[in-house]
C-alpha cells in the first residue's frame, strides 16, 4: 500500500517535471528576446529539475543514490541562478537592449 | 579556524555520503582527501565567513521554505504565460533598493530573485539591484519588499 | 568571429550528444575533458583571430603550432574513454571473464586500463606530460612579461560579487569531489584522468575569478612542474618496483603477499600518478595560455 | 514514467539546440548551451535508473560541475575579448 503510494507519487513528480521542462523549452523558443527567454529557462531549472530529481529520489528510497541525487539537486539550485545572473549581466554590459513594453515605461 | 573545521565537517559528510565503501583503506584515503582539500582551499584563501556562512545558519531554513512556496507559485504563473503566448507578457525592468549590509546577504537576495522564475537580477550596484521581470506585477511584488526584508533579517 | 563561436557551440553539442549516446562509465572523461578542451581551444582560437590581423607572422605561426600541439596531445584522452575502441574489442572477452577474480575490484574498466593495458596507459600519461613540456617551452620563452598586474585581479574580483561568493563555497567541494573520484576509480566510474581534470577545473575556475596572480601564488607553477614529472615517475616507479620483486614490468601481483591485494595497491598507485600528472598538466597549460594572454595584452 | 521523462528531456534538448542555432545573439546561444548542459545532467540521472546503473550519478555530478565552469569560462572570455576590442577602437 505504502509502496504503491510512493510509486504513484514519484511517477506524478516525474510526469509533472517532464511537462514543466517542455513548457520551459517552449518558452525559450517562443519568447521574443533574450531576457524573456531567461525567465523561461528559469522554469526548467528550478521546479522542473527539482520535481524530476525528487521523483527519482522517491524511486530510489533511502540509499546513497538518493544522497547523490540530493547533491546534484543542491548543486543545480546553487549554480543555475549564478549562471543566469552572470549571463544577464554579461548581456547587459554587452549593450543588449531589453525589450520593454511601452505601457510599462516609467 | 572555525571556518576550516566547518568546511572539514562538510567535506567529511560529503565523502561518507558519496562513498558507500567503508573499508579502512578508503576511510584513511578519505581522511587524507579532506585534509588535503581543506589545505588547498586555505592556501587559496577561500575559507572564510563568506564560504562558510555559520552566522546565518539558524534562520535560513525557514527562509528557504518560504522561498520554495514562492518558486512554485511563480513557476505556475510563468508556465501559464508561456502557453498563452507573447501577448500575455509585458517585460520591464526596475532598480530596487537592497537593505542587506553584507555581501553574503546581497548574494542571497539576488539569487533568490533569480531563482524565482519571472524575475532575474541583472546587476548589483551601490546597494541596488537591477531586476528584469516578465510582467509588471512581478516587479510590483518585489517592490512590496517582503523578500528584501526577509533576507535582511537573516543577517542578524 | 561569430562563425568560430557557432562552430564551437555545435561541436560541443555533438560532444555532449556523443557522451550521452555512449552512456558508459568512462563517458565521464568525454563529458569532462571536452568542455574544458573547448575552453582552452577557444582561448587559442580567440588569440589566433585577434593576432591574425594585428601581429606579425611569427606570432601567428607560434599560436598555430601551439594549438596543433595542444590538440595533438589531448586527442589522446578521448580514445581512453570510448568503449568500442578497436584495442578493447578482441581481448575484451578474456578481460571480462577473469578480471573480477584476478584483481578483485568491481570496476572492470579500471582494471583493464590500469593493469592489463598498463603500458598503453603509461604511454598516454607520458604523452600528456610531453604536451605540457611542449606548451611550456613554446609559450613561456618570454616569461619576463608574464607578471600580470594586480589591478587586473582586483577588478575581476570586485565585478562579480555573486560569482565570487558562490565559487568560494563550491571550490573546496570540487576539490574533494576530484579526490573522491580519484580514489573510487576502483569501484565506480572514475580514476586518475577524470580526477585530474576535475581538480584542474576547480583551480582554473579560481584563476578565472580571482586572477592569475593569486592562483599562481596559491598553487605555484614550479611545484606543478615537479608534480607533473612526479606523476609519471610514480607510474614508472611502480613498474620498477614490481620489476625488482621479480615480476614483469608493471605486473603488480608481487607487491603484496596476496596477488589480488598487490594488484589493487599497484592500481591505486598508478592511478594516483595519472591523476597528479593530468591535474598538474592541465593547470600548467592553463597558466601558460592565460599568462601569455595577459603578457601580450600589456605589451600592446 | 522513466521513459516518458527521458523522452521529454530529449525533446527539450532538441529544442535547446534549435534555439542555439537560431541565435540571434551570442547570449541566446550560451543560454541554450547552459540549458542543454543542465538537461544533460538530468538525462544522465534518468538513464542511470533506466539501465539500473545508479553509479551514473557520479558522471551527472561531474557534468554539472564542468557545465558550470565552462559557462563561467565562456563568459569571462567574452568580457575579456570585448574589453580588448573597446581598447583597440578607442
Amino acid at each position: 500500500m505504502l509502496a504503491g503510494m510512493v510509486t504513484v507519487l514519484s511517477s506524478a513528480c516525474l510526469l509533472l517535471g517532464a511537462f514543466l521542462i517542455i513548457s520551459g523549452a517552449v518558452g525559450v523558443l517562443r519568447f521574443p528576446d533574450f531576457f524573456t527567454r531567461m525567465h523561461a529557462a528559469g522554469v526548467t531549472e528550478t521546479l522542473a529539475t527539482t520535481l524530476i530529481l525528487l521523483g527519482l529520489m522517491l524511486f530510489a528510497g533511502w540509499t546513497i543514490v538518493s544522497f547523490k541525487l540530493l547533491l546534484i539537486l543542491l548543486f543545480i539550485l546553487i549554480t543555475s541562478p549564478v549562471a543566469s545572473h552572470a549571463l544577464t549581466k554579461a548581456a547587459l554590459h554587452g549593450n543588449l537592449q531589453p525589450l520593454v513594453n511601452e505601457n510599462n515605461e516609467q | 579556524m572555525k571556518h576550516c573545521l566547518s568546511l572539514a565537517f562538510v567535506l567529511m559528510v560529503l565523502w561518507l555520503g558519496n562513498s558507500g565503501y567503508y573499508s579502512p583503506l578508503l576511510l584513511s584515503l578519505g581522511a587524507f582527501s579532506v585534509v588535503f582539500a581543506v589545505w588547498v582551499s586555505h592556501r587559496m584563501d577561500v575559507v572564510d565567513h563568506e564560504s562558510q556562512p555559520l552566522h546565518l545558519s539558524g534562520h535560513i531554513s525557514f527562509f528557504y521554505c518560504w522561498l520554495v512556496g514562492k518558486i512554485i507559485l511563480s513557476n505556475i504563473d510563468v508556465v501559464k504565460r508561456i502557453w498563452l503566448g507573447n501577448k500575455s507578457i509585458s517585460p520591464c525592468f526596475a532598480r530596487l533598493p537592497m537593505d542587506q549590509k553584507t555581501d553574503m546577504g546581497k548574494v542571497i537576495y539576488a539569487n533568490s530573485i533569480t531563482l524565482t522564475p519571472g524575475t532575474v537580477s541583472m546587476d548589483i550596484e551601490n546597494g541596488t539591484v537591477l531586476v528584469h521581470a516578465l510582467t509588471a506585477e512581478n516587479i510590483a511584488e518585489l517592490k512590496g519588499g517582503e523578500m528584501n526584508r526577509r533576507v535582511a533579517d537573516l543577517e542578524l | 568571429m561569430l562563425a568560430g563561436i557557432y562552430g564551437l557551440l555545435s561541436a560541443s553539442f555533438f560532444v555532449s550528444m556523443d557522451a550521452v549516446d555512449v552512456a558508459f562509465t568512462e563517458a565521464a572523461v568525454g563529458a569532462g575533458v571536452f568542455p574544458l578542451l573547448m575552453l582552452t581551444a577557444l582561448t587559442v582560437t580567440g588569440r589566433y583571430e585577434q593576432t591574425a590581423h594585428r601581429r606579425p607572422r611569427a606570432a601567428f605561426f607560434l599560436v598555430l603550432v601551439t594549438g596543433a600541439l595542444l590538440i595533438l596531445g589531448t586527442l589522446d584522452m578521448p580514445p581512453f574513454g570510448s568503449p568500442d575502441a578497436p584495442a578493447h574489442t578482441h581481448v575484451a572477452a578474456r578481460y571480462i571473464q577473469v578480471s573480477p577474480t584476478e584483481i578483485g575490484i568491481p570496476n572492470m574498466v579500471t582494471s583493464v586500463l590500469a593493469d592489463y593495458r598498463a603500458f598503453d596507459t603509461l604511454g598516454e600519461v607520458v604523452v600528456v606530460f610531453t604536451a605540457v613540456v611542449g606548451v611550456l617551452i613554446l609559450l613561456t620563452s618570454g616569461e619576463q612579461r608574464q607578471q600580470s598586474s594586480p589591478a587586473n585581479a582586483v577588478e575581476t574580483m570586485r565585478s562579480h560579487m555573486i560569482l565570487r561568493v558562490v565559487s568560494k563555497m563550491l571550490i573546496p567541494l570540487m576539490l574533494l569531489f576530484a579526490l573522491y573520484v580519484q580514489f573510487h576509480g576502483d569501484y565506480g566510474p572514475g580514476g586518475g584522468f577524470q580526477a585530474g581534470v576535475i581538480f584542474a577545473a576547480a583551480i582554473i575556475l579560481y584563476a578565472m575569478l580571482f586572477g592569475l596572480a593569486k592562483a599562481q601564488a596559491a598553487i605555484k607553477p614550479s611545484i606543478l612542474r615537479l608534480l607533473a614529472a612526479f606523476g609519471v615517475l610514480l607510474y614508472g616507479g611502480v613498474g620498477v618496483v614490481s620489476f625488482l620483486t621479480g615480476a614483469n614490468y608493471l605486473d603488480y601481483s608481487r607487491l603484496a603477499a596476496d596477488p589480488v591485494v598487490g594488484r589493487h595497491i599497484g592500481i591505486l598507485a598508478i592511478e594516483l600518478g595519472v591523476g597528479i600528472t593530468v591535474a598538474a598538466a592541465m593547470i600548467l597549460i592553463f597558466y601558460a595560455f592565460a599568462g601569455y594572454a595577459t603578457g601580450r595584452a600589456e605589451a600592446e | 514514467m522513466l521513459i516518458a521523462s527521458a523522452v521529454a528531456i530529449l525533446v527539450v534538448m532538441a529544442m535547446a539546440i534549435i534555439r542555439a542555432l537560431l541565435g540571434p545573439t551570442i547570449y541566446d546561444r550560451i543560454l541554450a548551451v547552459n540549458l542543454f548542459g543542465t538537461k544533460t545532467v538530468l538525462l544522465i540521472a534518468v538513464i542511470g535508473f533506466l539501465f539500473g546503473r545508479p553509479d551514473f550519478l557520479d558522471i551527472a555530478l561531474v557534468y554539472a560541475l564542468i557545465n558550470f565552469i565552462s559557462i563561467v569560462g565562456v563568459l569571462r572570455y567574452f568580457e575579456y575579448s570585448r574589453n580588448e576590442e573597446e581598447g583597440g577602437s578607442l
